[in-house]
């Protein structure tokens, strides 16, 4: 199993949940986190005008057996873009084991 | 008591229930304008300096204001004032002084030990505030006689508080991460909404602050009473608009934190004259108060490099000071614009400057024993973790 | 100035700076209401439309509305109104006009231009409410001639601002995502304390608003000022009881935000009649009112599909107008319950009617050329960022 | 109606109008002192005994309480309340009962079924509260003719609340986690910073509770009123100091939240004597009520094992009951420090008692029957999730 | 060693916590994150009744020595299920090297 | 490519960014996140004076590439430190891949 870790634009949430929604991915979790790259946004603050590079983002995590893998990175790639810096960054990792507690089942079966 | 003292005593009674409400507004502006490790000392800071000021000017500063005066310069003091006939002066004379000690909390935020601010608060209240009152508001003082005219305390307040505060904030010191390399960097407040609301209850307050000081509503004082809140509140108007386009003007966007500000700019500005000028005059004082908050703040925040969380020197201290001065402008009586010559302006600066020495020194002196004694500065470690952590080992969001 | 006129000129004074503490009330509901992202930008609309409505309603709006009467239909206007003994009107009127206007922000919020706002506030509070006013309050005009009763406002005041809102609602448009294929979605407000605390104050406030329109206090009035604290409390009771029974039955839970809806319905209805019904009559308009309330919130939502996130245009237009025509069933002198047959009912409706058209068509007209000229709503990126990030380059909360 | 008069009647409207306020600082910091996840719960509970007591002591409650006397002990009731000329009174003590309603909430807070609390308030409103109140404000009570003294209600309002407050936490018992191994677990307020706002707003409107309480303001009771307002203030500012110290000294730290809940005790313990007793004697009951109020919730919270999630028990009923007795010990006139020997101590000894119990045992009773039918308490799963989860589908803050 | 991520209710927090406190395990990170899955959560808000399956829920990062793993796993799973969709799901990955910051330790010393 | 997670003091994050910056690791996630471990705070909370291990501090996920994994776990370990119980963790683990949303690109180009 792989884990997604995925970076996005919080105006993007509802699209990428959406093409997820598409190809049955009904299982995340995700928060909110301040992310730091490449793009910069200016602010003004009682006349201190800066510009941070601190940006609100949404952070995902879906873990997906392997087959779904590539079909879930085309379908965020695809919904989470405007092609603007600051689109954000999508981290594929290994999962050794999944469970779910309700039915204390392992492996892919618990997956979703 | 015959109807009309009965009128009087209620305008006054009901004024100050206003006034007190600004502390609330106070307490807000400065949480909320800050940044939320350290709301709960603010939240101590701004009900301590209630406390101490309603005990303490019972206790003395009342009379030490208002008492039989000593040479013009200060009143015969008496210990806990028990008049069972002037009550109602008492309150609303406690809830201004409490205004007064207050300004200074939101220049030091962040970074002040509780202990020393609680001492200075306590002597400004019985010491600092009231002799300087005593000059004007007992009748007797000597910028009285001088014809000195400060309707509700432009300067007497205000003023004394923004100078005190501005005097506090040198002496304290930014606070860490403000400036690096010489360079102001901003702090944004934790909630802005809390800030709002609090310039609101503050306007609202002010009704009371400016009409309840004609300390009358019977007879001749109606007309001028609802005047005063006419004034009052175009000025307040006058000041969010002004420092709305001014901030819009010089960083691209309305700012909000700045029109806040300029609503109490505004309004500081108009209580000097509130009484003295016509409707258009208020208006314009708005206007002049609500463009110089924003240059003041842009100017003591870059140029002086003094670190002045909500803006206490700008809009107090500052504006107070131009607002007292522009009665000797736009006073229908005796103003520059009305054919009233410069004499007014005149011993209207000299007010301002008296004043303005009288509370930068004391504050100064009482500062800096209390620096060389107790300090005035937690640790550095207790300023980042936040004065809630170590002065009150509790967090006010859980 | 004798007792009797001093108690008069007070009690407006007082019911004045009640009525200008609403303008806190309403930034709070809209703020609480709403989504965190747009708070900044509520703020700023909100202080402004009561900064304009100060400024406008001085400088020309008040006499559009109460001067000397051109064919029972407008004012003849004056510029800066500067009459010294009637500013306690000048005042009170104020803070109603600026009521209208900030109506329309809420039904309006999270979308929309602010430049397009202020504009629109602006004509507002100095064209199309005080017009309508005139017909009613000025004394001479055509709605007064006929025997329209609106004692408060529940028409001249809150229906001008709902159907204000109504019409503006749709030319703006639904928030991104609000209707998805022809299916309302909830979009959850993001604090409903601060809402709730907005509607007690919106309560307070309204003491000022309806027991303040009787004008006076002394004499005969003051136990009509009395009457209408009551019926105006009972009214609220009434309906915030209403709207958490019908929201209980038809949702299974009573609901918080229907429940601060529901008194704000009872408010609104009992506001023309306050001083013409009993205090059973209140409580029966505050029932219906409350009732009606949830029902047209579903109705403008779901039906309609315009989307109003803070229920402006049931709270203040449906309930408005229902709680005019309910005084020609209620009112104890003339009341179709009380033997008065349906003469007052007849004029109610002609009012409300001639009014309702007024305000939209006008609010049409303005909001059609802002829509042609500078454009009504920000764009679609600039929405789902929020507008507090690009409006005013600044966040609320840090 | 003649100038004294209107204004007896003018300002008990203004002072109802203040007290009216204080429901929003009941559930501000009822609010703040609990936990986010059932913050909609605490607004609904609180919207709703303002609701029914505002139609319950109109429909029934306020003849029951004022009505003819029935033996000293009750008055005799009359359906909807209706007479014209007593408006004002109805309104004043209309606020009065939601207040003594509301104190019930904040002890029960976070694990009490809604309609359970609704039912209660109700009886609250029209049994408990105004059967007792009879006893001691309608002129012909038993406890009057004793000559008990509770000015504004220490006892008749607060204490009334205050145990009924403690019966109801013994019967629902502690929330979820709170007693472990037979230790007090810390269950820290998500938001202080509303619950200062809610203490400041309390402050404000006790000024009305307390001095309106005089029900007049014409002739000789203009200076009652202002010297009201000071010691009102003064036993409040000493409540908050005293309340800080203690816990200072106890704690380490000088305490955010028992601070502002020193405040309130101050306020509490005054109500009864403050118009009876000098400035000086305002200052020390405060520092009695402040000092007490901390060991109070702590003996309530550790010994007791009682869960009192806002310390309304302390607050209202310990130092409510420590109030009127105090009247005993500082009155002027009567008054043990000022050689009226211990007769009024002893009556106002009957009084705390005799109330106190009428209270408890009712409010028992109504519990019991509740508990053994619709049952007083969430199920667990509710509880942990929220009562804003199960009990109104719905969250505050999103 | 091994990282656990796990995604509870809010309301078995103080029961997780109890059950790894028993275990010694005394050391991890949690935050608060909405989970999308199974569950559906009934709302209304202002008349619109509407279900969701964003729901709100504790999110549990813990690095635990291999030996450690399997105890902790059971822990957790006794402690956070109440049989009804929505208990969550674990998850377990490889950590290569772990260091604590005060001692600059490294590998398994550091992970408590 | 490396996935580095270190828990911090709060109070120690301007530090640490500052170090990152200098190395030129500009671009990495954070939030805030309760963290139970060996130090204990002092709290009291209307007369329960208690102590909790549960404490504020910030989470920061940097996604770095092999080549540079020592230096930011040096920078890190340098400028996160007080020395006193509570200074966190940090955990290094693999990453199978890198997408940048905005370009498509995968691979260690994606990284920064
Ligand atoms: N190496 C990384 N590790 C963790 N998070 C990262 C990393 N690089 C980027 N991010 C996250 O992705 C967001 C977008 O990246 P940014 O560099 O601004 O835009 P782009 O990917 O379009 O070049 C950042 O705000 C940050 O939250
Ligand atoms: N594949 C996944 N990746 C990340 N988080 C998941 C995944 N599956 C479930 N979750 C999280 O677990 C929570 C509970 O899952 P859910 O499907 O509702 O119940 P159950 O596990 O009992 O079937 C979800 O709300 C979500 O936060
Ligand atoms: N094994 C772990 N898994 C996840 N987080 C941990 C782990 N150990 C420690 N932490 C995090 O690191 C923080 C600091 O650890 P702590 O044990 O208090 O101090 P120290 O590392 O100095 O001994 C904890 O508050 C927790 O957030």
């Amino acid at each position: 199993m792989k884990k997604i870790e995925v970076i996005i634009r919080k105006s993007k949430f509802d699209e990428v949940k959406e093409a997820l929604h598409q190809i049955e991915v009904n299982f995340f979790s995700y928060w909110d986190v301040t992310g730091v790259g490449n793009e910069k946004q200016g602010h003004v603050y009682r006349g201190v005008s800066y510009s941070t590079t601190d940006i609100q983002r949404r952070f995902l995590s879906i873990v997906v057996s392997d087959p779904f893998l590539d079909i879930t990175i085309d379908a965020i790639l695809k919904s989470a873009g405007t092609g603007m810096v600051g689109d954000g960054k999508l981290f594929v990792s290994t999962i050794d084991e999944v469970y779910r507690i309700r039915t204390k089942e392992k492996g892919t079966d618990a997956v979703n | 008591m015959e109807a009309n003292a009965v009128l009087d005593l209620m305008w006054i009674v009901i004024c100050g229930i206003l006034v007190f409400f600004m502390q609330a507004g106070f307490t807000l502006v400065e949480v909320g304008f800050t940044r939320s490790k350290n709301a709960g000392n603010i939240i101590m800071k701004n009900v301590m300096d209630l406390c101490i000021g309603s005990i303490g000017f019972w206790a003395i500063g009342y009379t030490v204001m208002y008492g039989e005066t000593i040479g013009s310069f200060i009143g015969k003091p008496t210990l806990f004032y028990d008049n069972v006939e002037d009550m109602h002066n008492l309150f609303f004379q406690t809830v201004f002084a409490a205004t007064a000690a207050t300004i200074v909390s939101g220049a030091i935020a962040g970074r002040t030990k509780f202990t020393t601010y609680i001492i200075f608060s306590f002597i400004m209240t019985v010491v600092i505030y009231p002799i300087s009152g005593h000059w004007v508001w007992q009748g007797e003082g000597w910028l009285t006689e001088l014809g000195f005219v400060d309707f509700a305390g432009s300067t007497v307040v205000h003023s004394v508080g923004g100078w005190a505060a501005l005097v506090a904030a040198i002496l304290v010191g930014p606070r860490l991460g403000k400036y690096t390399n010489g360079k102001s960097n901003a702090i944004p407040g934790h909630n802005l909404v809390l800030g709002a609301l609090g310039v609101l209850i503050l306007w609202l307050g002010w009704f009371g602050f400016n009409a309840g000081s004609e300390l009358a509503i019977s007879g001749d004082s109606a007309n001028a009473v609802a005047g005063i809140v006419i004034t009052t509140n175009l000025a307040a108007a006058a000041g969010a608009l002004a420092a709305m386009c001014v901030s819009w003007i010089r960083y691209g966007k309305p700012d909000v934190s700045m029109t806040l500000n300029g609503a109490l700019a505004g309004l500081v500005a108009i209580t000097a004259g509130c009484a003295a000028v016509s409707p258009a005059g208020a208006f314009v004082i708005g206007l002049i108060g609500g463009s110089v908050v924003v240059l003041s703040i842009d100017f003591i925040d870059k140029k002086l490099k003094v670190d002045d969380p909500v803006g206490a020197v700008s809009v107090h201290g500052v504006c107070g000071a131009l607002g007292t001065l522009l009665v000797g402008v736009f006073a229908t009586d005796g103003g520059l614009l009305y054919g009233g010559g410069v004499s007014l302006l005149g011993v209207q600066a000299i007010g301002v400057v008296a004043i303005g020495a009288w509370a930068a020194a004391t504050a100064f002196v009482v500062l800096f024993i209390l620096k060389k004694t107790i300090g005035l500065r937690v640790s550095k470690v207790e300023e980042v973790d936040g004065l809630d952590e170590h002065e009150h080992k509790s967090s006010v969001y859980n």
